[in-house]
């Protein structure tokens, strides 16, 4: 039986986290234009990185990364929030949410 | 009243003159202004004279004071002081004493001039200007008033500043002599890179150590030190005192006012360089290179300039070109080892020559001031004292036997063929030939003006009439000394070793000294003339000028259609002022011009400061494509770069990618 | 294999697969309801790693919180799906390029470091309260940046509201106290001169 | 009382100001006799300055010190010796000038110009009192904002271009300063210019920051080839812009010299001493000629502050080059004869070149002020209706053409004695300004004030009025006081001549 499947090490979690961080990269691509999976996608990578935090955490029994979890999810809620605002501001002014048509910025 | 500020008073009086009359113009008005200045300047001249009783005749040593240190670093001591010895105070009375014959005469001259408290102004400043300059103990002082005199004569040139030709005359003098001046300069402070000194005393001191060292100018050529001591300080010379080829800016100085042309233009300023040279002896003494190319320069100057004088029609002109030619002797003679000559040949210049040229200034004034020669004539019924006076002048400056300029003529001149270094035989024959040309010009000015017919406009003529007191007085005042001083002098200020303190002389070549053997007495001299060449020569100048203009008239035109040519040359000058006016002046406008548009403009603002703006400008247009402002090309750099940084990082980390292959 | 990989390899099979439907379905509704999955099952997953209250606070403060709030915003916006889904099969190809050469570079750094050595550590002791640890340490260590982070947190808000308020509609009646109190008579009172009546002409 | 001088003098205009300010637009009267009176006040606490100064000292006097931050061992550290002191005195009399300079010409927003010229005033002391590298780069930088608010606001047509040129050109050169200064701070631990001075350096790190300093102060100064920022700012900017820039913001650059550039780097700048002589040479001669062709007054004007500027920097760097000519005739740390007359004469030219050019601008500004044009085409015969001014314009001219007995002559003279010290030829160059000098110089002259009347617009000219011949009175007698009598100012700064040359000649390279 392989050693992965005997005890659990950091490597599992780290694994786990930078599946689900290349999975969210992949997501930024995929869904280039719809807003809110953009920030569904932003969201998962946050959980991946709070996942190697925690991990870490773990394994160097010290409380640092688990209260950096904290803040960054206080911060993920407050950037939620104001995300979420404005997208919904944006949806009332431009009737879309397609990043397409949004290019205002374009130099 | 001690000596110190006996002497400080004496160029201060002048100065305060010229402050008072200046600032306070419309206070004290046109009468207060002349008689501040000349009070000022008489005061000058009576305290010179008792000077020069004290050096001259009671024999007292030279003094050599201090006033005031202008500065002090590096362990050199800038000083303003004063050197009073035998040379000191003969330029010191010749000032003043020529100065305050010009005030009295100016009052008659400018009477309804409405600048005459600036003229009485500017003519007080000259004389305290020109007395520092004689005065001075160190090469400082010297140099502000070498450029004092300078600026005073661009204010006096171009004094009537309405007029388009005297504005640019005065600039055109004051860049010349900036010209000489920047050789002056280069002088002075090689002199004080060698000896570490601007007191003349120290120089001298320390000069006889710098023989034999070198300075290194051109490439790998080496120059002896004081050989170029000399001639960039005889450079300085060349502009003040107008040497080919930096004569140029004496003739058009004349657009000043006459009395100007007398006092600066004849008698004092441009002797300065004269001056400055025979100060310098020790120096030039050192140097036969130097004294070489003085001599050859002086010849030159002599000659040629003389030349032009023949063809003039200006009457003013034609005595400055004659100046110009009687200052080229005095520099032979300085070239000549015979610097108490040119002093002498100074001294009596300055009263014969500021004679002609006041006397040329009265018949201006009774000519309504009118200048050209070919309009006048015969006027010697209508002005019987400038005609007196005038014809005293030109035989003094022709150098006719008894008078005072065939003294100091003649000893030139036979100073020159005495001398032996290089040029001296050009020079000579220069200098003689210089005689016949002398006594044309001069003859010719005299029968033009005085004699034959009256050419001028009726409305002229009628109201011709002898110039006023203030106008003659000045003229009969330099008359008795341009006849008489001469004879009287020559004996003990050339062979009684009047000038012993101030002026040196290398042993080798004291030509004045070998003259003084054979001499004996000024009567004698007189009488041996007439078995010398010179006189002969001035003999034949003049019979060819009374031939010319005066019996034969029809003649000068004949001659003029003949040496057409030759005539033409005189005429332009040998194009002195053409090429000039070509190569600096609009040489040196287009050069700044051009500088500017191409390099300041086209190149540094153009190329590399709007340009590199412009590069800038360019970069951003393109780089502003990679803005199109869609999210996920954002969100796609962002994760290139995220990408590469890691990769960045395990291709660096030695370890990692090791440990998998 | 004891419980513990078997729980891990559960839901991190839970969690990868959830995290993939977030990103590949039509419905941004059904997107959201993976994602509130993935949550609870990265939860679950932190629960082995004995950090309880932030696995707690995960599905509090996100499933229940800001997941419902995304529900709402999907729901409110009349979204067209259609367009929003065009050019996804055309990056398709890319986006599995660069998640996977992201992946290999991260796994690449995760397996030559180390990590697989370190087994886990024994578990807290009996009576361990991780919520009093975390407790102790924001409160003394952390005060500073956790008042920061409530600070943020107020901004966040503020700037909500902000936002998406439309403002009081034209035309609403409300008071302004600075101008009740600012009154004067002349705003209120107006007085009226009339020329006084006489009796007789009354009476006339 | 001494302890606080500098600071008094740094903050009293700064804060004086911000009552300026208060006065109000609608107020003009008010604001302009505040700003006289807080100038005034400044030059009179100057005074003191230039009294309590010990002369044979190169010790630093006045010392200010206190922390101010700390982490980076920064310090508010003020202090002047024999080069600063004159130029605060400077700075502070020409605060006045300005103030009377701008009393009729300016019209709008009079407060906001008198308060901008007080902070330029206090910053432009600060820079010279500074002994902290970084309060000096905080002050030097500082001063381009109310510079370029004055250009800016009150400029001419082209002000926009001329104040951005300004702007970019004098922030790109400090930005290479600044990374010198903290590069020397990383190294030494210390902000202290003086610890500077001490520091050992190796030569490759000499040169680079010596490049650095180059960068910012020879675009200060400015040198050829950086210089074409002067003629655009001047033409552009106000007469009391154009004062201020040409008297003192000028002087920063040579000062940068002598307070970092040479004696940090001794080694760096006698490595590239050449390069330094050939740009000023070449200010001389080529910036001379340029000149000539201008045919803008205050173009023409600024150019010849480049051409004057030039022999600051060739007195400054042509002391290495005496060293080496000298070269084994000197005992070891011996200073050769001439490189003290370089200094002192650079530092002299500094001070008559403020006295001069402000003048030249002021008379430029006079002019101005009637005619509105400063081209030289547009004069003729101003002379005719204006003799007064026509004195005090040809005394001026003449004086920037380097006239002895004006202050114009101390600098260059001892300037180019210095410089034969070292090379026949580059005191041949330096002494062609002598004839080029006074060839743009009077050229001017002669087109402007001489000649006939030129058209209608000079036939009305009224002669100045008694405002503005008392700034050129004071202005005038200042050049000819200092032209006939340096000796107070030269001794002043000669134990500090003294020093630093003993310090250039001692390598730092450990």
């Amino acid at each position: 039986m392989s050693a992965y499947l005997t005890e659990l090490t950091l490597a599992h979690f780290l694994t786990l986290g930078a599946i689900l961080f290349s999975l969210s990269v992949a997501g930024i691509f995929l869904n280039r234009k719809n807003v809110i999976i953009l920030l569904m996608a932003i969201e998962l990578m946050l959980l991946a990185v709070n996942m190697n935090f925690v991990a870490f955490s773990r394994f160097h029994g010290n409380a640092d990364g688990q209260v950096f979890v904290f803040f960054i999810l206080t911060v993920a809620a407050a950037e939620a929030a104001i995300g979420l605002a404005i997208l919904v501001v944006l949806f009332r002014n431009r009737n879309t949410i397609n990043v397409a048509e949004l290019d205002d910025l374009k130099g | 009243m001690d000596m110190k500020t006996l002497l400080l008073l004496i160029p201060l009086l002048p100065l305060a003159g010229s402050i008072i009359a200046g600032l306070l113009r419309n206070q004290i008005g046109r009468a207060g202004a002349h008689w501040v200045t000349i009070l000022g300047v008489a005061a000058s001249c009576g305290l010179s004279f008792y000077v020069f009783k004290l050096i001259a005749l009671d024999g007292m040593a030279a003094i050599n004071t201090s006033i005031y240190t202008w500065a002090l670093t590096d362990g050199i001591r800038f000083e303003i002081g004063f050197l009073i010895d035998s040379l000191t105070v003969v330029m010191m009375t010749v000032v003043t004493f020529v100065s305050l014959m010009v005030h009295i005469y100016t009052i008659g001259y400018m009477r309804d001039d409405p600048g005459y408290q600036r003229f009485f102004s500017y003519i007080a400043l000259f004389t305290f200007s020109m007395l520092m300059l004689v005065m001075s103990n160190n090469f400082l002082q010297l140099f502000f008033g070498w450029e004092a005199v300078g600026l005073v004569s661009y204010l006096l040139i171009g004094f009537w500043f309405k007029k388009e030709s005297a504005i640019f005359a005065n600039l055109k003098a004051f860049l010349v002599n900036r010209v000489g001046d920047f050789g002056f300069l280069l002088g002075i402070a090689a002199i004080v890179a060698s000896f570490g000194t601007l007191d003349y005393a120290e120089t001298f001191a320390r000069a006889p150590e710098a023989v034999g060292q070198t300075i290194s100018i051109f490439g790998g050529a080496e120059w002896s030190l004081l050989t170029v001591i000399c001639i960039c300080l005889f450079i300085g010379a060349m502009g003040k005192s107008a040497q080919a080829p930096l004569h140029v800016w004496l003739p058009d100085s004349m657009e000043g006012p006459t009395p100007i042309s007398a006092l600066i233009h004849a008698a004092t300023m441009v002797t300065a360089g004269i001056f400055m040279v025979a100060r310098m002896s020790p120096l030039f003494e050192l140097s036969e290179v130097a004294l070489s190319f003085v001599l050859v320069i002086g010849a030159i100057t002599a000659l040629f300039m003389g030349l032009i004088g023949l063809v003039q029609n200006d009457i003013k002109r034609v005595v400055a070109y004659s100046t110009l030619s009687q200052l080229g002797y005095m520099t032979v003679a300085l070239g000549a080892s015979a610097y108490s000559a040119a002093i002498f040949h100074l001294m009596t210049h300055a009263f014969f020559k500021a004679l002609l040229f006041l006397g040329a200034g009265s018949v201006i004034i009774a000519m309504h001031h009118r200048q050209d020669m070919r309009e006048m004539g015969g006027l010697r019924k209508y002005m019987p004292i400038t005609f007196i006076t005038a014809w005293l002048g030109s035989l003094a400056l022709m150098g006719v036997p008894l008078f005072s300029g065939f003294y100091s003529k003649d000893l030139i001149i036979e100073a020159v063929h005495l001398a032996e270094r290089p040029g001296a035989d050009f020079a000579y024959w220069c200098v003689l030939l210089g005689v016949v040309v002398t006594a044309l010009y001069s003859l010719r000015l005299l029968f033009l003006t005085f004699h034959g017919k009256e050419r001028m406009e009726e409305s002229v003529r009628s109201h011709l009439h002898e110039t006023p007191l203030v106008v003659t007085i000045p003229l009969i005042l330099l008359a008795i000394p341009s006849v008489l001083i001469g004879y009287f002098t020559v004996e003990p200020m050339l062979f009684g070793g009047f000038f012993q303190d101030a002026i040196y002389v290398a042993p080798g070549n004291d030509v004045i000294g070998e003259i003084g053997h054979h001499f004996h007495g000024p009567l004698a001299m007189a009488l041996h003339a007439v078995v010398t060449p010179v006189f002969w020569l001035v003999v034949l100048g003049s019979a060819a000028a009374v031939m010319i203009w005066f019996w034969k008239p029809q003649l000068a035109t004949w001659f003029a259609q003949t040496l057409s040519p030759l005539q033409r040359m005189l005429d332009k000058k040998y194009w002195f002022d053409e090429v000039y006016q070509f190569l600096f002046a609009r040489g040196s406008l287009k050069l700044g011009n051009g500088l500017w548009r191409y390099g300041d403009a086209g190149l540094i603002d153009g190329a590399l400061v709007n340009g590199s703006a412009g590069i800038v400008g360019r970069l951003a247009v393109l780089f502003r494509h990679l803005q199109s402002g869609y999210l996920f090309h954002y969100a796609f750099a962002m994760i290139v770069g995220l990408i590469l940084i890691i990769a960045a990082f395990v291709i660096l980390d030695k370890g990692m990618l090791e440990g998998i292959f | 294999m004891s419980i513990q990989v078997l729980v891990f390899y559960l839901f991190g099979t839970i969690l990868t697969l959830s995290a993939l439907s977030v990103i590949t379905v039509r419905n941004p509704v059904y997107a959201a309801l993976f994602l509130v999955l993935a949550f609870f099952s990265s939860a679950a997953i932190w629960m082995l790693l004995e950090v309880e209250f932030l696995a707690i606070t995960l599905v509090l403060v996100y499933v229940g919180a800001v997941m419902v709030l995304f529900l709402f915003v999907v729901m409110m916006l009349d979204v067209n799906l259609s367009r929003l889904r065009e050019g996804f099969a055309r990056y398709l190809p890319v986006g599995i390029l660069v998640a996977l050469v992201m992946a290999g570079e991260l796994l690449l750094v995760i397996w030559t470091k180390g990590a697989e050595k370190l087994p886990l550590p024994p578990g807290n002791p009996e009576g361990f309260s991780n919520t009093t640890y975390l407790g102790e340490r924001l409160y003394t260590e952390y005060l500073f940046p956790f008042e920061i982070a409530a600070v943020i947190l107020l901004v966040a808000i503020v700037a909500a509201i902000t936002l998406t308020h439309r403002g009081r509609s034209e035309g609403g009646r409300y008071q302004d106290p600075a101008r009740q109190v600012q009154v004067t008579r002349d705003e209120r009172v107006r007085i009226v001169s009339m020329p006084a009546v006489k009796d007789k002409e009354n009476g006339a | 009382m001494s302890v606080q001088l500098l600071s008094l003098l740094i903050w009293l205009p700064i804060i004086g100001s911000l009552a300026v300010l208060a006065a109000g637009e609608q107020r003009p009267g008010v604001a302009r006799a505040l700003a006289l009176l807080i100038t005034l006040a400044a030059l009179a606490f100057s005074i003191p300055l230039y009294t309590g100064f010990d002369g044979t000292t190169a010790a630093m006097q006045f010392v200010e010190r206190t922390p101010w931050i700390e982490a980076f061992s920064i310090f508010y550290h003020l202090g002047v010796d024999g080069f600063s002191m004159p130029l605060i005195v400077l700075t502070n009399f020409f605060g006045v000038i300005v103030v009377i300079a701008g009393w009729a010409s300016i019209s709008k927003r009079v407060h906001q110009y008198m308060a901008a010229f007080l902070i330029l005033q206090g910053l432009m002391v600060g820079v010279f009192a500074a002994l902290d590298g970084m309060l000096f780069y905080i002050f030097f930088e500082a001063m381009l904002i109310p510079m370029f608010l004055v250009i800016g606001i009150w400029g001419g047509e082209r002000r926009v271009y001329a104040t951005l040129k300004f702007f970019l050109y004098t922030f790109l050169g400090s930005v290479f300063m600044l990374v010198g200064l903290i590069w020397l701070y990383l190294q030494s631990g210390s902000f202290a210019i003086l610890d500077w001075h001490q520091f050992p350096l190796s030569l490759t790190a000499q040169i680079w920051l010596f490049l650095a300093f180059l960068t910012a102060f020879a675009v200060k100064v400015p040198m050829w080839p950086v210089h074409t920022w002067l003629p655009d700012a001047h033409v552009e900017a106000p007469t009391g812009g154009s004062v201020i820039l040409a008297a003192i913001m000028l002087k920063i650059g040579g000062y940068g010299f002598l307070r970092f550039s040479l004696p940090i780097t001794p080694d760096g700048s006698a490595y590239l001493d050449w390069l330094m002589i050939a740009f000023s040479l070449i200010a001389v001669v080529y910036i001379g000629f340029v000149a000539l062709a201008q045919q803008d007054m205050k173009k023409l004007i600024a150019y010849s502050s480049i051409a004057h500027m030039g022999f600051v920097t060739l007195g400054f760097f042509v002391i290495f080059a005496i060293m080496r000519g000298a070269g084994d005739e000197l005992a070891a740390g011996e200073i050769a004869q001439g490189a003290a007359l370089g200094i002192s004469g650079g530092m002299i030219q500094m001070i008559s070149h403020g006295f001069i050019s402000g003048a030249l601008f002021l008379c430029v500004g006079v002019l101005y002020d009637r005619m509105h044009s400063r081209n030289i085409a547009d004069y003729g015969g101003v002379a005719n209706k204006m003799p007064w001014f026509a004195a005090f314009v040809v005394l001026f001219f003449m004086a920037n053409s380097g006239l002895p007995g004006t202050s114009g002559f101390v600098g260059e003279f001892l300037v180019i004695l210095s410089a034969f010290h070292a090379n026949f030829w580059y005191a041949a160059l330096a002494g062609l300004t002598l004839i080029l000098g006074a060839a743009y110089s009077l050229y001017l002259v002669k087109r402007v004030m001489f000649g006939d009347v030129a058209n209608n617009n000079v036939a009305a000219l009224q002669d100045i009025n008694a405002r503005e011949a008392l700034i050129m009175s004071v202005l005038a007698v200042a050049v000819l006081l200092l032209g006939i009598w340096p000796a107070p100012l030269i001794e002043l700064m000669q134990p500090t001549v003294d020093q630093l040359l003993n310090h250039v000649v001692q390598t730092k390279v450990p």
